[in-house]
């Protein structure tokens, strides 16, 4: 039986499934159209209560349940991460629906269930786990991202999500297949310890295959090329919140699960992998950057921006160094923020398109000047988060004698300047169009959740430095 | 702590405007130049301090920012950064002076790219520096995008975000290349760096220094914008509202120009020397490419574009002479240049706050109606086409002493640019005061106006008169900038030092 | 005869490979969204044969235990999956993949 | 006779598999696919996996099976029209790549053959007590998990098939 | 020097500078006679101090300097704002503020109409404190400064009646062809930083004195070539004389202060003051002599066929000009410097008289609508007489003694130098009479009412009659000689006769063609025809510099440069990149079409990739 510390240790997931189930149970007393007023209040003292639970966790680090879970500092701060993503998404979600007349407790337990599953991702020590977590992240996630079930372009999303992700997910689960068979084990530093044993491990052709297998699946995830196609169109069909939530948590939480694999089961045959690895960044970075630069959808459009993205922090991972590793924690804690904000933005417009931005700065200014925080930040602007963001992925990079990478990554992030900005530009310099006239001011859970993204964009671009102490101590994958 | 204080007064200024959007515009202005002004005090309190030891840096502040990697805000002038960074408060305040009725975060952004231009001219920590030199691009970026005007094919949107993109991108390199000097020396602290590399501790070979002094040079190349990086800076000119104009073209070239000569030559000195006669090879043809289109511009914004490249071909001539006469007429050709373009563009403001139009087509005559105007205009395009007596000149002369002595031919050049800059100057100046143009009546300079070129004018006098009051700190810097250039050498191909060349 | 009772390992993992290729082409050939939902279970199946016959060459129940794992998710999916045809075609009166594009560039 | 039944249901299983993939219509595609489980499951016999082979049956070809048909039959999905529009990728890269894909694998199979045993039926039996008690011990942890799991799927299929919003 | 007294030189060049800021910046509101008292008594008091300072200094064996502060210091070289007095400078000083003060005084009178007045005065003040910088200067650079600010006063005044474009084109065109020649002289100071460390002239001239003479080129011949060119541009010589003529266009008082009797002298003075490096430089020496006869050939012979009279005259300027550049090409310096000062008399009051008679006639420049003033406006005849006889070399009047002593050092260097000059000085004479002849002779062909001047304006026209007649007994070659090497010139009876024959030939000549037998100058002229057409189009000069550069540069600009590169290869690089890397985003996005399927085969695709990368590294450890 568990003892209490592994139970302590598994806390953050229970909390998280007691609240869906309580919201889940308090929905049956509403009807359908109901305002549900207590509900993202009940989400965020879940999500609360979990955070605090992660953090007394975190205070005691171990595993749990055979090994089954490691709870250290990396996976705190994964943890803590996705939370605060579901906080937000929470605060931006329900005056979406609330306005869509789809508010439902559903939503909010999926979302916390979603959560369940990139939390287990963050803590798992075992591929079994991390398949089983991918899951629960990843079918929650289909349905949310079809959430809004009469909306075509919703279902195409969840389709194309569920239908694609269900086959990278048969990639990786082949993976560990082959791995489980070479080694006889899943735990991962079981793995580690055998593949690192020049007496028993198995041919490292063998272990290699195994692990590019799970690489194409974990790539799927990340949206890395090329296995990125799913993701402008689910961006884009998606509720915009929830494109928001997909494109932070459930993607950080698989570079989690990316940097632990491959960082400690399969850290022995490193030097098979990293090579592919720094091409798919570099692959990446180039695609999502220039294929964004024809879109005028800004939903599609920041879907090509989290390709991008995503390419910026396998640029740090393929530095293979602890240095890397807090660049990547650092970079998807700000990617998480920055992304929001924007998409949050997005999400109080009346449509996504470049035109639905035509003279916001005159419409609603403080939004115009948020959003344009975000996306100064996206770009990579001094004294915004993405810039300190960008600048220690590419340090790590250099640090890792990568300057092909680095300089290519750099020149692509130039690029990506120009879709960003084009965003800003229309805000301000474009007029209003016809027939759109003052834009009511967002809703105040919305406008929480603006206003601390910015806070925290602006602020972490001023003082960087207890993120990234933070994200330092949070990198000790690597031995 | 007076440099500080130079920063932090327009930072505070930029932060009050943002946050009250709705402030009644005189109000916003008041703060504005309050905020310049003090700024501009506080630049010329530290002239005795830094003149005092102009060769040494003025420490003001240093403050750890950020642990690891270890950066700090580590701001310092010495006789180099000085008149650049008063100049820089100047033209700012005149920016502000000139600005008129506008909203709080007109004068917010003004005041933004004040500290950011501050910043570049006083960092002391590569980083930093980088992080100004790619902050001056923000309040840019509003400025052309919400205040400025379409220009004849170009519009603003288009220019704004064609001038972002293009600088931003030259730019980026640059990090890249901070980084790995980082990496080499464990430290941003330029001062730092130079103390390693004197001591021979910190050492870069002539294969790394070509990489990375073109990261660098192209940063600084596009900023400035050398040939054939200037596609940004016609469009840009013409459509940014001439407050910015007047700090744009004023100040934010002579960041290029700055970065070049207080980084590219001291840190790679090898990779400098080796790329000096094609880098000096573009500065020529953009003396005379500048100064042939500038010829054939319909637009006086869009020809004090070209000038201005013209004019930067210059200063980059000068720094790349690698000769001390040569420098010292590219720093203060920084100075000289800024006042007087700043006092072009302001000119070229007024004339467009009269007619709504910056094409030259649409005045002529204009010289019986507003004598003071006519006179002020002229004082300035003299200047800028390099009458001696006035401060262009003593600048540009030092540049081509010193690019005489790295070769008469470059100098020969280089001189035909002076005789092109009279050409379309004059005939600029000829077409828009001159002529018998039937006028309706056009309001002279009115008391604010001469309020914000006059020091301006003195300037360009002052200047252009006693250089020895301003010249002798930049002249101690640009000898020790000589003296490092030489330090550590390795040459990968025999490219003498230009002092051995200095007899043929 | 012995030779005719001892099946190769390599043959199982062989046949699981086969299954996960034909898989992969029923998703990429064929234009039913269910056909297509059909050959990822035939993908999964072919991962699961492979994880018993590892099972069977460790000596191990633990592969036999992530089979059980596998189905359990399998079952998760369907239900979902199904779930988001259903919607799918409610909207759009149709199950062909083709006509499911209209997000794209 | 292990070979031989390895024979006979490995063909089956591949019949069925491609019968799965080249059957235009979906029914078919289901009945070949529950071919395939069932042969698999044959083959887990083998294996000497009796419980997954039971589970196979029951889960796999009884339950999920059923739903899919279920589905096909209340969208009275009828026979794939042919497509209006040709996708290039597929046509082009599809058969070249999969039997790439194949070739590659067979090609480490064969290499990995020599450290690989053989199954004789009985070699290596589990039965439903091994596996539970693996189950609640060592993997009592994702099996608790799975619940989440299921429960997702409980509340997706509530939220995506209930009727509509109006 | 130790122990210098200290004379204040500064004061010189400053009264006049107070002058014109007083007037530019108050005058506007100022009655005239303020205005003309400021003006003429800032230039008096310059003259003043100049003879003050002047008697103070005595013989003036060496030069007197006074440094006041440091111009421009950067490493070794160190330009200060130092200013000197010799016997060469003591010259061009006393003509300059002298002159200067005269023209001043008859402004007065000529400018009286003027709403401009007091930027006339303004700009004339100015021009004196520039042309004193100049004059005055220790080192090069600070001449420069002289050079350029006469060259803009030039510009203010050439462009003084700015309503009318040709004023305002005749202006540019000074200008920039004065850059031009500044282009040459600039870098003349860059080479002789390079060379000698200094711009100081007297460190350069010491440094070249020891230099030996270059027999073929060298450095010294490289700077005197390039000062030539710079001397070129200012004083009006092939091929930069054009802007001269077109500067007319500013009011008459300037032509006489500017463009005759002060700055268009200052190239000559350069190049006297630069002799120690000329005279290491004789392959320079050689092409001044050679561009001096050129310039006074070619100016003559199309001052025989113009019909404005100031064109005339300007022409006569240009020509005399040469005959400067002759005097110091042949080494004879104090000759050709004796010949600025004449001419600075008696062209001054040529141009001065021209004034009073357009003056006299409301404005009327053509001669072609003149004749017969000579009772009507009778000082401005009998002076404008005095002006015409000594530039056209009759004894005794000024300009036979300084001509006839340019002429022997001729003769003495090259004897068909000699030749060319007197011819030109027949030509001269041929011209200038013709002017006077169709201007006081013959009937009255005009429609204006003639009115003598007011006495402000002829009684400096009186006072510079005076000069041109009794100029040349002036002690000035005798007092400047000693700066130079000693000339040799043979006091050669014959050929003073000759000249002054060749003279005398002129004025008959033009005497009978319009006085005696008018109709005749159209006859020859439409004999001569082409020719003729050449001449009175002044060989079209200006058009073919406007078909080889001016035309080309503006032209290619646009088309080539503006619409060329900037179009095509900057703004076309530009957007070619742009269209580059969107292109290849392009790609990318044609490759998401939106269908599932076609996703999953790329997704194939990367596995199979990555599955063959690893397989292609092989096994073993």
């Amino acid at each position: 039986m568990p003892n209490a510390e592994e139970l302590l240790r598994f806390l953050p997931e229970m909390i998280l499934t007691l609240a869906a189930i309580f919201l889940m149970l308090w929905e049956s007393r509403y009807d359908e159209h109901d305002e549900r007023p207590g509900m993202p209040a009940a989400a965020l003292i879940g999500l609360g209560l979990a955070a605090v639970a992660s953090i007394l966790a975190g205070a005691a680090p171990g595993s749990a349940f055979r090994n089954m879970l490691i709870v250290d500092s990396f996976a705190t701060f994964f943890r803590l991460l996705v939370l605060a993503v579901g906080a937000l998404a929470v605060l931006s979600a329900s005056p979406f629906l609330r306005q869509r007349r789809a508010e439902g407790g559903e939503f909010y337990a999926l979302l916390l269930l979603s959560l369940v599953g990139q939390s287990l991702m963050a803590a798992s020590n075992e591929l079994i786990m991390v398949f089983i977590g991918i899951e629960i992240s990843s079918i929650a996630s289909y349905v949310l991202a079809g959430y809004l079930r009469d909306d075509k372009r919703a279902n195409e999303s969840a389709l194309k999500y569920f239908l694609l992700g269900s086959f990278a997910t048969g990639f990786l689960l082949y993976g560990v297949s082959w791995i489980y068979g070479l080694t006889g084990t899943t735990n991962l530093n079981e793995i580690a310890a055998i593949l690192g044993n020049a007496d028993i491990a198995p041919n490292a052709m063998f272990s290699a295959v195994a692990a590019a297998l799970m690489l194409a699946g974990l790539c799927f995830k990340v949206s890395a090329f090329p296995f990125q196609s799913w993701a402008p169109d689910v961006y884009q069909g998606a509720p915009t919140p929830v494109s928001a939530f997909l494109s932070a948590a459930p993607k950080a939480a698989a570079f989690a699960t990316l940097l632990r694999v491959f960082f400690t089961a399969f850290e022995p045959v490193s030097d098979r992998w990293l090579p592919l690895l720094a091409a798919v960044a570099l692959a990446t970075m180039v695609i999502g950057n220039l294929a964004a630069l024809w879109q005028t959808d800004v939903k599609r459009l920041l879907g090509y921006s989290s390709i991008a993205n995503a390419g910026y922090v396998l640029v740090a991972v393929a530095a293979h160094s602890t240095l890397g590793i807090s660049a990547v924690l650092f970079y998807l804690a700000v990617y998480a923020v920055m992304n929001f904000g924007a998409f949050a933005v997005v999400a109080l417009l009346e449509g996504s398109e470049l035109s639905d931005f035509h003279g916001l700065a005159k419409r609603q200014p403080v939004t115009a000047g948020l959003m344009a925080v975000f996306l100064a930040s996206l770009i990579g602007l001094p004294l915004t988060a993405g810039f300190f963001g960008k600048f220690y992925i590419f340090k790590s990079a250099i640090d890792a004698e990568l300057y092909w990478l680095a300089g290519l990554g750099l020149l692509t992030s130039a690029v990506a300047a120009f879709y960003y900005l084009r965003i800003i530009v229309v805000m301000y310099t474009k007029p209003v169009p016809e027939g759109r006239g003052e834009m009511a001011a967002p809703a105040a859970s919305v406008q929480a959740a603006l206003v601390f993204s910015a806070a925290v964009t602006i602020g972490l671009g001023v003082f960087p430095g207890w993120l990234l102490d933070w994200a330092t101590r949070s990198s000790g994958l690597l031995r | 702590m007076l440099l500080a204080i130079a920063l932090a007064m327009p930072f505070l200024g930029f932060l009050i405007c943002l946050l009250a959007p709705r402030a009644n515009p005189k109000t916003a202005r008041a703060v504005a130049l309050a905020a310049a002004g003090v700024a501009l005090a506080a630049s010329l309190g530290i002239a005795p301090e830094v003149m005092a030891s102009p060769a040494t840096l003025t420490q003001a502040l240093s403050l750890n920012w950020i642990p690891y990697p270890p950066i700090h805000f580590s701001i310092g002038a010495d006789g180099l950064s000085l008149w650049l960074v008063v100049a820089t408060a100047l033209l700012s305040l005149i920016a502000i002076l000139v600005s008129g009725e506008r909203p709080a975060q007109f004068f917010a952004w003004l005041l933004l790219l004040e500290t950011a231009i501050l910043g570049v001219f006083t960092a002391q920590d590569l980083f930093l520096f980088f992080v100004f030199f790619e902050l001056t691009l923000v309040p840019c970026l509003f400025l052309m995008g919400q205040f400025g005007q379409d220009s004849g094919r170009a519009s603003s949107t288009g220019a704004t975000v064609k001038f972002f993109v293009y600088t931003f991108a030259g730019s980026v390199l640059m990090l890249a290349a901070i980084t790995y000097l980082f990496l080499k020396s464990g430290t941003f602290d330029y001062q730092n760096i130079l103390a390693q590399a004197q001591a021979g501790s910190f050492r870069l070979s002539p294969a790394e220094q070509l990489p990375l002094f073109l990261a660098f040079f192209l940063a600084f190349a596009v900023k400035t914008p050398l040939f054939p990086f200037h596609g940004w800076q016609a469009d840009a000119y013409a459509t940014a509202p001439s407050p910015l104009a007047i700090v744009m073209a004023g100040m934010m070239g002579k960041l290029g120009a700055y970065g070049l000569l207080r980084f590219c030559l001291p840190l790679f000195p090898s990779a400098a020397r080796e790329c000096a006669g094609w880098i000096n090879g573009l500065a020529l043809v953009a003396i005379l490419y500048g100064g042939l289109v500038a010829i054939v511009q319909p637009n006086i914004k869009r020809l004090l574009a070209f000038s201005s490249l013209s004019h930067l071909g210059f200063i980059v001539l000068g720094i790349f002479s690698f000769h001390l006469n040569g420098l010292d007429g590219g720093a203060y050709q920084m100075v000289c240049h800024a006042i007087t373009t700043g006092a072009l563009f302001a000119l070229t403001g007024f004339l467009e706050q009269r007619k709504g139009s910056a094409e030259i087509a649409d005045f002529g005559g204009l010289a019986t109606k507003t004598p003071w105007l006519a006179t002020v205009f002229l004082v300035a395009v003299l200047a800028s086409s390099g009458l001696p007596s006035l401060n262009n000149f003593v600048g540009e002369y030092l540049i081509l002493q010193g690019a005489a002595f790295a070769g008469i031919g470059y100098a020969a050049t280089a001189a035909i640019g002076v005789v092109l800059s009279a050409v379309y100057l004059l005939w600029m100046y000829q077409r828009t005061f001159l002529g018998a143009r039937p006028e309706a009546d056009t309001a002279d300079l009115s008391g604010r106006e001469m309020l914000a070129v006059a020091p301006l004018v003195l300037l360009m006098v002052w200047m252009g008169v006693a250089s020895g009051s301003l010249l002798p700190p930049q002249s101690a810097v640009n000898q020790k900038i000589l003296q490092q250039s030489k330090m550590n050498v390795e040459f990968r191909v025999a490219a003498p030092l230009p002092e051995a060349a200095s007899g043929d | 005869m012995p030779q005719l009772t001892a099946v190769p390992l390599s043959w199982y993992l062989i046949l699981s490979a086969i299954l996960f290729a034909l898989g992969i082409a029923g998703f990429v050939f064929r234009r039913n969204v269910i056909t297509v939902f059909m050959s990822i279970e035939l993908m999964l199946n072919a991962v699961n044969l492979s994880f018993v016959a590892f099972s069977h060459q460790l000596r191990q129940v633990d592969g036999q235990i992530y089979t059980f794992f596998v189905m359990v998710v399998a079952a998760a999916e369907a239900a979902v999956g199904l779930a988001i045809i259903l919607t799918v075609f409610k909207n759009r009166q149709t199950l062909t993949i083709d006509e499911v594009s209209s997000l794209k560039n | 006779m292990d070979l031989i039944f390895f024979l006979l249901f490995a063909s089956i299983a591949v019949g069925c598999g491609i019968s799965l993939v080249v059957q235009k219509h979906p029914i078919a595609s289901a009945l070949s696919l529950i071919g395939v489980m069932g042969s698999l499951a044959v083959l887990y016999l083998l294996l000497g996996a009796e419980f997954i082979a039971a589970v196979q049956l029951i889960v796999y070809a009884g339950a999920i099976m059923v739903l899919f048909v279920f589905v096909i039959m209340l969208l009275n999905a009828a026979e794939e029209a042919p497509s209006r529009k040709t996708n290039w990728p597929s046509r082009l890269l599809g058969v070249p790549l999969l039997a790439v894909f194949v070739a590659l694998l067979a090609y480490l199979f064969d290499k990995m053959s020599p450290s690989l045993g053989t199954v004789t039926f009985g070699a290596f039996t589990t039965g439903g007590k091994q596996i539970g008690r693996s189950l609640f011990n060592n993997y009592l942890l994702p099996f608790e998990v799975t619940s989440v799991l299921v429960l997702i799927a409980i509340l997706g299929a509530i939220v995506l098939a209930r009727k509509e919003i109006d | 020097m130790p122990n210098q007294p200290d004379l204040q030189l500064w004061l010189i060049p400053v009264f006049p500078l107070i002058g014109a800021f007083l007037n530019g910046t108050l005058g506007r509101n100022w009655s005239k006679g303020l205005i003309a008292g400021v003006a003429i008594g800032a230039s008096a008091l310059s003259f003043v101090w100049v003879v003050k300072t002047l008697s103070a200094l005595g013989q003036l064996d060496t030069a007197h300097v006074e440094r006041y502060f440091t111009w421009i210091a950067s490493g070794d070289l160190n330009v200060g704002f130092d200013l000197a007095v010799d016997r060469l400078s003591s010259v061009m000083l006393l003509v300059v503020t002298g002159v200067g003060t005269l023209i001043h005084v008859y402004a007065v009178g000529y400018m009286d109409h003027d709403k401009g007045f007091w930027r006339f005065f303004s700009y004339l003040n100015l021009f004196l404190f520039f042309m004193l910088i100049l004059v005055l200067a220790q080192n090069f650079l600070l001449l420069f400064v002289g050079w350029e600010g006469v060259g803009l006063c030039s510009y203010l005044l050439i462009g003084f009646y700015f309503l009318e474009k040709y004023a305002g084109d005749a202006a540019k065109k000074a200008f920039v062809v004065n850059r031009v020649g500044d282009f040459g002289f600039s870098l003349a100071m860059l080479l002789m930083v390079v060379q000698f460390g200094s711009l100081d002239m007297t460190k350069v001239f010491t440094a070249a004195k020891a230099m030996p003479v270059e027999a073929q080129s060298g450095i010294l011949t490289a700077i005197a070539l390039l000062l030539v060119v710079g001397a070129c541009g200012k004083s009006a010589q092939v091929p930069l004389y054009v802007w001269l003529p077109d500067a007319m266009a500013g009011p008459t008082p300037v032509s006489a202060l500017i463009h005759a009797a002060t700055m268009v002298t200052a190239g000559v003075y350069v190049v006297a003051r630069s002799s120690e490096v000329f005279l290491k430089a004789p392959l320079a020496m050689e092409v001044v002599a050679v561009i001096g006869l050129l310039t006074a050939v070619v100016a003559a012979l199309i001052g025989t066929a113009q019909n404005d009279i100031k064109k005339v005259f300007a022409y006569s300027t240009v020509s005399q000009l040469g005959y400067m550049f002759v005097g110091l090409g042949v080494g004879a310096f104090s000759a050709g410097i004796f010949h600025v000062v004449t001419h600075a008399f008696f062209k001054a009051l040529l141009f001065l008289g021209a004034g009073s008679v357009i003056h006299a006639l409301h404005g009327e420049q053509d001669l072609a609508r003149m004749g017969g003033l000579r009772s009507k406006i009778p000082i401005t005849y009998w002076t404008l007489m005095a002006a015409a006889l000594a530039i056209a070399g009759v004894w005794p009047f000024a300009g036979f003694h300084s001509k006839d002593a340019i002429l022997l050092a001729a003769h003495a260097h090259a004897p068909w130098m000699f030749w060319v000059g007197v011819v030109t000085a027949g030509l001269t004479a041929f011209y200038v009479f013709r002017a006077i002849f169709l201007c006081f002779f013959g009937e009255y062909r005009g429609h204006a009412h003639p009115h003598e001047s007011p006495a402000i304006m002829y009684m400096p026209l009186v006072i510079l009659a005076l000069l041109s007649v009794a100029g040349g007994y002036l002690p000035i070659m005798d007092w400047i000689a000693p700066l130079f090497p000693e000339a040799h010139e043979a006091h050669d009876m014959t050929l003073v006769l000759i000249s002054v024959g060749f003279g005398l030939a002129g004025i008959l000549a033009a005497y009978y063609v319009y006085v005696l037998k008018p109709g005749t100058a159209e006859a020859s002229a439409a004999r001569l025809g082409g020719l003729y057409r050449a001449i009175a189009n002044k060989f079209y000069v200006d058009e073919a510099y406007d078909a080889a550069i001016v035309h080309p540069l503006e032209q290619g600009s646009r088309a080539v440069l503006l619409h060329g590169v900037e179009q095509v290869v900057v703004e076309g690089g530009l957007k070619g990149t742009v269209a580059m890397v969107r292109g290849f985003g392009g790609l990318f996005r044609h490759l998401q079409g939106g269908n599932i399927r076609s996703y999953a085969v790329y997704a194939l695709l990367g596995a199979v990739v990555f599955l063959g990368l690893m397989v292609a590294k092989g096994g073993s450890q």
